[in-house]
């Protein structure tokens, strides 16, 4: 056990160390991003801008320049922006973690509950006229993209039929913390989690209903029903539970992603300052420590979706548990 | 007939474990001892029978034969050179000449290729023989293993189970092999077919001059090919002796367990064969029991038997058996 | 008669045509008695067993005639009422022991949900009742073996556990299909004196299809031989082993190695291979391959005449 | 030996000839291919289209005027009432060749984009799919043969992709290949070149398609005709390319519509950041872009190139389907014992 | 206004922008952004007017009691510090925060310090050392009389202005000599800064020592609590606004709801003229705009109407020929890039400029035209590369990041030939645009910080420069006279080309009252009303 999680963490490590210095070396990479110039800001004499990449350490060797930002990371946790100066990226983002853990939590119970509910019904009812608008409806889903139908979600719920007593409810964009206010957290998430489950719905939706259709195929399902089992019994304990493989690899890449931010674009339109909006901005006013800590943030994420997601393996297949 | 010179093959306390990664279990790494400690000599032209109870690793063994599996322990002679630890590319040149069947034809053929191409694949890369030569040598191929020449062109699907293992059987013998490692080639097949492929085997023997180590769950078809047969039990050998020998009077428990239980067509009823039934099961091999493996589900263990192992020694020219307490009647 | 069919016919079909796999079908099974099957590789066998199961569910399949289980008529029967007599009445135990079980549950599990499916039982009966039947099959430690998953099992030991599955509710019709083609013969021994220990105290009917000519002249009362969807030879066991009627039944026995005495320098074989489902040769299917060249066989197709001992040859018939 | 008696079908069909019949026999997968096929041939007759509607869908025609039913209407309205602030582009005309869909904030015939850009989109989605599968293919299949150290690194720089900020090398290359391109040995990369778009999203999906691949070829790796090959001393090289690569061929075929599917979408999403196609060149993503900043008063602007995606999505994933049916070995006609 | 003042004071006010704008700093930030969010906040010894229109940009004493006295010839000026003002956490203003906050702008590297201030005495050394900062000589203090006196190297018409700006407000003298970043520094305002969260917003409360001292330099303010919120994209800032959730949103409106809001929404909106430019600068020191003529065929090809237009219409935007801004000081119509030259833009020349490009003979020449990724660049890039091409250049436009974009086109290594820029006035005074965009010292040959983006430099033009400098120190009319001169002989060598004066919009909500747009610091937050 502890062998296992040194090696997970072992891997963790390097595959931080791999991005942080992909970043660090692309940042550096870019012209006209200079982060001295834009910091010292426009019109700087060359005496300040001399001064600011000295204060700023910018003269320094780029090795020194990155070893510097991975302590001020990981060992004294202040590193500050370039940007928003002062401001510690280390405690932004975890402040950001509750948001975008809420946001992707409560899409993700969404888009798995109904993805699950819609690839039985349309297993079940394989190349049924059920099946097949299921299906459309989930490709419709898959084709839309999540900004746009952010925007137009905006444009319904806020705006156009705000006062309706369809959308009354909806309050205003923005984000609202759960211990302070459990109603307002849950009504401000409704929409974005729509948003941003309805691509997923689809994807998964369809990913289950192939592997449920491909496991009732299997011997063991006959068996089941040899044993008399009713074909209810037999889609949701027999076939289902060995579907949810695939459904769970998918999940762990998804899920991982998310939470280490990539629901950018989720969460701009819909004003959420949780991890996605600090990479967003972080990207797009080139923010290095601000990227370097999303980043590096990301992708521990990713790998302790993986793990997580094998440790799922042990639950869902006994199989994995020994052999 | 049977020149019993020099061996062809040959172990020497060969060992296969496998170590089964646990990434979670907290008990850390468990080891399976699917071949444990194997002796065993192949002559030149004989053909070995190798039985035992499922999962006993006959499969494993025959693949460590092979060398498709590394060998844990032990060595593994070809003609008296040492090939245990050989590198694949190494090995290449014993390939040609060391070849083996697989149980299942239709897995051990690539639904994706045609089986002419399969057939072909040895020739291309052992040989430097043109395309044209090639063509000619796998048409002879599929002649002598009684396939017609425009079954070239097919894929393995389009053919019986018992036209599939042909073409694995020409696809091994393509190379003109010392030694075939045959592991349960009819195990798949009904009667009618097994008796087909049993008699291409025998044929192609006598043709090629070959030599075979012959893998079977079903007895009778392994006493009528085999000259020598070596029962596995959980890793190891238990008995090895003359093939009709060992079949009229096993000396091993084991032996005797697993011969009296074949079922026979009798075409009178009423005289029942004395069966024995063994009780319990198959220990794992992942935790074998301490002295004789056999002891557990011995109907004649003693207390000796729970704590020594008994060597695989020979109690009589050809017979070997393991046991502390061998029933070995004189020679018939 | 316990079960009776009548004529059946299963095809499938198929891009490249229709597949007769069953073509006419009939036999009957008494109370108690132990019906082998035999036949070579695709000659209907499973889909027989598989219709009589109620179990076909590929929608490209037809199914006609009629299967007549004490007195009702199984094909068409609704799907409700069919499954309570599946697992309960007649169970079925399948041929490959390593898929046959849900991977992801216990076999204590597994069987007690059988158990619960058909009797008004708590769980802890269920599982008590499990334990029994792990017992009855000889697990060393039945209630160890309960909470195994089926990875955790040797192929013996899950074989038992299917068997122990069918006979947990002490079926009066139980079907084999090759239920020991995948095990050594030493399992295979201990199976065999289950399904007789069935019959013994159940008195339960049983079909055991099965390759090994062995296996069925140790257990079978009667024996049914199949060849390309129709069945060529009916008799008892005697009868059939002392006294084969159809040139493939007889080819058949004949190629069986003997175990002891003479070894034979070759094997008899049936040359060729079995036809094709979708293009059977006119006259009758075997004629190809018939040691016989007898010339009503090039043109007709024999059928199984009536009586305990009947073959489908014209030869025999003639 | 003696003479066998053959009764197997005499056509020799190999699995992909039956495959083959089987998807032309496949109603709905054929009719979405031709919607697709249609979507592509109008595409392709873009320039045809805006030559003859007379209009030029690259520059800004702000005060273009159009005649509909003899009445003169401006392509941009200016505001009149209040104070005057802001201007409406022409809303869709319904008309062929005539501002079908209306005009975008600068005045261009959203149509004459629209097919335009299609081509774009579906390019750069097409190319890159082959990329990611290229890329995807080959980690998968050697992180999955050869195991051990090689499948962690492998596996773990698929995480470092997975996990990477892909819109920051997006915004970097966007500006490094402003000024000199890139080049990469023979290959240059100019500015602007819609191989900067097709090369990120190209990289983006590896570890989708890497993934399952090298899960299947852990299988495969085992399987018995592998083994066999091993036996037979065919080096590891060949054994992947002659061996496994044909049995995942199904998998990938069926990973060509999702991954377009998915590249279509990425590709406006590189867009709506400014990385996709650059303008005035048009994609469906930078029409939606466009059209973003009209949604409250053209909705048809982002909404058309929506349906446009959508469609070709839906039409690619149900030939997709058909396709994956046709594959599969298990929806396949079992004849005789395999 | 004080019976409004009883009337109206209270509530809370809220405002909206799409992000934060970077450090808290006084001294540091430079965003028009938080320079009118530090209004209410901090003071300098003068400040500009909190009065409506261009009465802001008027000077008025501030924490000082009142206009310095200048004395020898202009280099020397003395303040009288006001008493009995509070920083808002309680400490009394002195003479000693006063020098403190000056060295402090040096010592914490602020932008302008080597430009506005580097004419202070001693700043060369605090620039080569910014850590032992004393400003000897430069500014130094009396504790006994409450005087201040700042000496410059040379005269500066400017200085006041400059003195004026955020960068030189008095912050408390313990303030750390470093950028404050996301801590709020106390100040002498009327409100001050009670929480911040560049991710998500900013307070202000009262400040609880505030007591007004001139109702023009630091007003008290009505709202008690002003919430300023970040993260909403500006759709949703709109669409909050006109259901009363916010009061006001920092960026502007988006294109596509300006005829609603101009419809619907009148009484809500306000549009004020700023003294700011949009210009497309072309680089004098690379093919093919090093030629004048192919400069100036760009000016005559460009139709400002259309980039009226695509900016938002006539009402948003002024079509401009020249460098400063109409009502500028030094400001004279002047219009030669033109159909029939004059005062004033009336058309483009097409064949005009088709000519010059002709005769210059660049003719073919591959142009690209680098523009920032917002909607609006992108079109106006669209446009002008539709403009080059049709007078017959091969041309390009590519957006890259809005934040890259700035430093990008000013560096000579990334070899921008043209780019789409602006600039919005630091203090209203004509070297300000004239002189900074366009003197030789700002051009700095690889550097990301060299705003003289044209890399424009004329010997001539700056010598004329330096002498409107120098006259604007006695006689501010003439040196405007002179910087009118300068503008037109800028505009005539076309080193950039002018597009147009944008307006500014505000878009508030219903409730709030007495809208007041400062021509310098823009909308005055805290002299408009919630209740
Ligand atoms: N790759 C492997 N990893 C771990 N254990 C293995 C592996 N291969 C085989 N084993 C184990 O080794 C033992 C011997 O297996 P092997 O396949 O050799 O048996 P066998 O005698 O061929 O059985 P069968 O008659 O069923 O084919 C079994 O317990 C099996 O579970
Ligand atoms: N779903 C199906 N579609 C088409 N053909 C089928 C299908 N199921 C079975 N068949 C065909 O029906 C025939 C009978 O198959 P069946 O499984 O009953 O043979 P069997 O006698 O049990 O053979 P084996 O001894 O190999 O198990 C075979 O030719 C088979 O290919
Ligand atoms: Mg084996
Ligand atoms: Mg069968």
């Amino acid at each position: 056990m502890i062998y296992a999680i040194l090696r997970r963490f072992g891997q963790m490590l390097f595959v931080m160390f791999g991005i942080s210095v992909i970043v660090f070396l692309i940042f550096f990479a870019t012209p006209g991003s200079d982060p001295a110039a834009r910091i010292a800001g426009r019109n700087a004499s060359p005496e300040v801008l001399e001064a600011v990449r000295h204060n700023f350490g910018f003269d320094r060797p780029l090795y020194v320049q990155y070893g510097l930002m991975m302590k001020k990371i990981f060992v004294t946790g202040d590193l500050t922006s370039f940007v928003n100066r002062g401001w510690k990226v280390v405690p932004a983002v975890l402040d950001s973690i509750p948001v975008t853990l809420s946001l992707v939590f409560g899409a993700a119970v969404l888009w798995v509950v109904v993805s699950i509910v819609i690839g039985i019904v349309a297993a079940a009812t394989r190349d049924s006229w059920v099946d097949k608008l299921l299906m459309a409806l989930g490709l419709l889903g898959i084709s839309m993209p999540v900004y746009w139908l952010g925007e137009v979600m905006n444009l319904i719920t806020q705006s156009r039929y705000h006062d309706t007593w369809l959308f009354s409810w909806v309050p205003p964009l923005g984000y609202k913390s759960f211990s302070d206010d459990p109603k307002g957290w849950f009504l401000a998430l409704v929409i974005p989690w729509v948003t941003l489950a309805i691509l997923y719905i689809g994807i998964y939706g369809r990913v289950l209903r192939a592997a449920i259709i491909e496991s009732m195929q299997e011997d063991y399902i006959r068996t089941a029903r040899a044993k008399g089992l009713s074909e209810t019994r037999i889609l949701l304990r027999h076939a289902l539970r060995t579907s949810l493989i695939a459904f769970v690899t998918l999940f762990g890449l998804d899920f991982g992603a998310l939470v280490g931010g990539s629901a950018l674009l989720t969460e701009v339109v819909f004003g959420l300052q949780g991890i996605g909006k600090l990479t967003y901005d972080a990207l797009q006013s080139l923010d290095l420590p601000m990227i370097m800590a999303t980043v590096m943030y990301a992708s521990m994420f990713v790998v302790v979706a993986n793990a997580i997601v094998d440790f799922v393996y042990i639950l869902l297949d006994p199989r994995v548990r020994t052999s | 007939m049977i020149e019993q010179d020099q061996p062809i093959l040959e172990t020497r306390e060969l060992s296969k474990r496998f170590s089964i990664g646990t990434r979670f279990s907290s008990q850390g790494k468990r080891t399976v001892h699917a071949v444990d400690n194997v002796s065993l000599t192949v002559r030149r032209g004989e053909t070995v029978g190798l039985v035992g109870e499922s999962g006993c690793g006959k499969s494993t063994l025959a693949r460590c034969l092979v060398r498709l599996y590394d060998i844990t322990d032990g060595q593994l002679l070809f003609e008296g050179d040492d090939i245990t630890g050989k590198s694949l590319t190494e090995l290449r040149p014993f390939r040609r000449r060391l070849q083996m069947v697989f149980q299942d034809p239709s897995a051990s053929l690539n639904p994706r290729r045609r089986v002419g191409d399969l057939v072909a694949e040895p020739l291309r890369i052992h040989t430097k023989l043109s395309s044209r030569e090639i063509a000619k040598r796998v048409a002879e191929l599929f002649d002598l293993v009684g396939l017609l020449p425009d079954h070239v062109m097919r894929y393995p699907h389009e053919f019986s189970g018992g036209q599939r293992q042909r073409v694995g059987i020409a696809r091994a013998i393509a190379l003109n092999p010392d030694l075939v490692v045959l592991d349960e080639p009819v195990s798949a097949l009904d009667v009618s077919v097994q008796a087909q492929i049993v008699n291409l085997l025998a044929d192609l023997q006598e043709k090629l001059k070959l030599t075979y180590i012959f893998i079977a769950h079903d007895l009778s078809v392994v006493r009528q090919v085999s000259t020598r047969i070596a029962v596995m039990y959980l890793g190891s050998i238990v008995e090895e002796g003359p093939a009709e020998e060992v079949f009229a009077t096993p000396a091993h428990p084991y032996s005797q367990a697993l011969i009296s239980a074949v079922p026979i067509v009798e075409t009178t009823s009423g005289s029942v064969r004395k069966r024995i039934i063994l009780a319990g099961d198959v220990p794992s091999p992942l935790k074998p029991p301490s002295g004789c493996r056999f002891h557990p589900r011995c109907p004649i263990a003693v207390e000796r038997c729970r704590v020594e192992r008994p060597e695989l020694t020979e109690h009589r020219s050809g017979r070997k058996v393991a046991c502390h307490f061998p029933t070995l009647q004189p020679a018939s | 008669m316990m079960l009776s069919v009548r004529d059946l016919r299963v095809s499938f079909r198929t891009q490249e045509g229709l597949v007769r796999a069953i073509d006419g079908v009939s036999f009957d099974l008494r109370e108690g008695e132990i019906l082998g099957v035999v036949g070579e590789s695709g000659s209907g066998k499973t889909v027989s067993l598989l219709a009589v199961m109620g179990l076909i569910t590929d929608p490209n399949a037809i199914i006609e005639g009629s299967i007549r289980y004490r007195e009702r008529e199984l094909v068409g029967l609704p799907a409700r009422e069919l499954r309570r007599l599946r697992g309960n009445e007649i169970a079925m135990i399948f041929q490959d022991p390593m898929t046959a079980l849900t991977p992801v549950y216990t076999i204590g599990g597994q069987i007690a949900e059988q158990i619960r499916a058909h009797k008004r039982v708590s769980k802890s009966q269920a599982l008590e009742r499990v334990e029994e039947l792990l017992a009855e099959v000889n697990f060393p430690n039945p209630r160890e073996a309960m909470s195994r998953y089926p990875h955790q099992l040797s192929g013996g030991m899950r074989q038992r556990a299917v068997i122990a599955m069918a006979l947990s509710c002490n079926p009066a019709l139980l079907v084999a299909d090759e239920p020991t083609t995948a095990l050594d013969v030493t399992v295979q021994a201990g199976i065999l004196d289950l399904v007789r220990k069935l019959r013994a105290t159940h008195n339960s009917a049983v079909v055991f299809i099965t390759h090994d000519m062995g296996v069925v002249s140790e257990l079978a009362d009667r024996v049914m031989v199949m060849y390309a969807g129709r069945v060529v030879e009916r008799g008892s066991r005697t009868e059939l082993f002392s006294d084969p009627q159809h040139p493939y039944t007889r080819a058949l026995l004949g190629s069986i190695p003997p175990l002891t005495g003479e070894k034979p320098r070759r094997l008899p074989a049936i040359p060729g291979s079995p036809p094709s489902l979708l293009r059977l040769p006119d006259g009758c299917a075997f004629g190809p391959r018939c040691p016989v060249n007898y010339e009503p066989c090039r043109t007709g197709k024999p059928v199984l005449g009536d009586g305990t001992h009947a073959a489908a040859c014209f030869r025999v018939q003639a | 030996m003696s003479s066998d008696v053959v009764t197997v079908p005499r056509k020799t069909r190999g699995p992909w000839a039956l495959a083959f019949a089987k998807l032309t026999g496949n109603k709905a997968a054929m009719a979405a291919l031709t919607v697709f096929v249609l979507i592509v041939i109008a595409c392709f007759s873009a320039p045809l289209y805006a030559r003859w509607a007379g209009v030029d869908p690259f520059s800004s025609t702000l005060d273009a005027v159009i005649t509909i039913d003899g009445q003169d209407v401006p392509v941009m309205e200016q505001s009149t009432e209040g104070l005057g602030l802001g201007y409406t582009p022409l809303g869709p005309t319904w008309r062929l060749g005539n501002y079908f869909l209306g005009a975008d904030n600068q005045g261009r015939d959203v149509m004459a984009r629209m097919l335009y850009g299609g081509l774009n989109s579906l390019l750069i989605s097409a190319v890159a799919t082959v990329l990611t599968l290229i890329l995807g293919t080959t980690t998968g299949l050697v992180a999955g043969y050869f195991g051990g150290v090689t499948d962690t690194v492998l596996s773990r720089l698929l995480d470092i992709l997975w996990a990477f900020p892909i819109y920051l090398l997006a915004i970097s290359l966007s500006i490094v290949m402003i000024a000199q391109g890139i080049t990469i040995g023979p290959i240059t990369i100019e500015s602007g070149s819609l191989w900067l778009p097709i090369i990120i999203i190209g990289i983006v999906y590896v570890p989708y398609v890497a993934r399952p691949i090298r899960g299947q070829v852990l299988s495969l790796r085992n399987s018995e005709f592998v083994m066999a090959a091993v036996n037979l001393g065919v080096p590891g090289s060949r054994i992947l390319w002659r061996d496994i690569l044909p049995n995942i061929t199904t998998t990938l075929i069926v990973f060509v519509p999702l991954m377009m599917a998915l590249n279509m979408l990425t590709e406006s999403a590189l867009s709506f950041l400014s990385i996709g196609v650059q303008p005035p060149a048009a994609s469906w993503g930078t029409i939606i872009q466009d059209g973003q900043a009209l949604l409250y008063t053209r909705p048809i602007v982002a909404l058309a190139p929506g349906i446009a995606i959508a469609i070709s999505v839906m039409a690619l994933n149900v030939f997709g389907d058909g396709l994956r049916d046709a594959l599969d070995p298990r929806s396949k006609v079992r004849l005789g014992r395999d | 206004s004080a019976e409004y003042l009883k009337e109206h004071r209270g509530g809370t006010m809220r405002l909206l922008a799409r992000s934060a704008a970077g450090t808290l700093d006084p001294h540091i930030n430079y965003t028009l952004q938080y320079w009118q969010i530090f209004q209410p906040l901090y003071d300098g010894l003068v400040a500009f007017r909190k009065a409506e229109g261009k009465d802001g940009f008027k000077i008025v004493a501030d924490l000082a009691e009142d206009m310095p006295t200048v004395s020898n010839d202009g280099k020397t000026f003395t303040f009288k510090l006001r008493k009995g003002i509070k920083f808002s956490n309680g400490q009394d203003v002195t003479v000693k925060d006063v020098v403190a906050s000056y060295q402090r702008i040096f010592k914490v590297s602020g932008p302008t310090s080597g430009t506005f201030y580097a004419g202070i005495v001693g700043a060369d050394k605090c620039l080569a050392d910014t850590k032992s900062c004393t400003l000897e000589g430069g500014v130094t203090a009396d504790e006994a009389t409450g005087t201040i006196t700042i000496n410059i190297t040379k005269p500066d018409a400017e200085f006041i202005d400059k003195l004026a700006m955020p960068h030189a407000v008095i912050l408390p003298a313990g303030t750390p000599t470093e950028d404050a970043g996301s801590n709020p520094i106390p100040g002498t305002g009327a409100y001050t800064i009670s929480a911040y969260d560049p991710n998500k917003g900013m307070t202000l409360v009262r400040n609880p020592h505030f007591k007004q001292w001139s109702e023009e330099a630091q007003p008290d303010g009505y709202p008690d609590v002003v919430q300023y919120d970040f993260g909403l994209t500006e759709e949703a800032a709109v669409t909050a606004i006109q259901k009363g959730e916010a009061e006001w949103m920092f960026d502007q409106p988006p294109t596509d709801r300006l005829v609603e809001l101009g419809t619907k929404y009148m009484d809500q909106v306000h549009i004020s003229p700023l003294t700011a430019w949009w210009y497309a600068p072309l680089n004098t020191r690379l093919a093919p705009f090093d030629n004048e003529k192919a400069r100036q065929a760009v000016a005559y090809a460009v139709d400002r109407n259309t980039l009226v237009n695509l900016f938002g219409g006539k009402v948003l935007a002024t079509p401009v020929c020249q460098v400063l801004p109409p009502d500028f000081p030094g400001h004279e119509d002047y219009c030669p890039f033109t159909k029939n030259p004059g005062a004033k833009w009336s058309a483009p020349d097409l064949d005009k400029a088709k000519q010059l490009v002709e005769e210059s003979g660049t003719k073919g020449q591959k142009v690209t035209v680098i523009v920032e990724d917002t909607a609006v660049s992108r079109s106006i890039g669209v446009y002008l590369q539709s403009v080059l091409t049709s007078i017959g250049y091969v041309a390009d436009v590519k957006p890259i990041s809005s934040n890259i974009q700035f430093t990008y086109i000013q560096n000579t290594n990334n070899k921008v030939q043209m780019s789409v820029s602006q600039w919005y006035q630091d203090y209203p005074a004509a070297s300000n645009f004239l002189n900074i965009l366009f003197s030789c010292a700002s051009f700095r040959e690889g550097s990301d910080a060299s705003i003289n983006i044209s890399g424009f430099c004329d010997k001539d033009i700056d010598a004329k420069m330096q002498k409107a400098l120098e006259l604007g120190v006695t006689d501010q009319d003439a040196a405007n006279k002179l910087w009118a001169e300068i503008d037109k002989a800028v505009t005539d060598k076309a080193p950039a080309v002018p597009l147009f004066t944008p307006k500014h919009v505000d878009f508030v909500s219903k409730r709030l009252g007495n809208f007041k747009f400062n021509a310098q610091f823009y909308w005055i937050v805290t002299q408009s009303w919630v209740q």
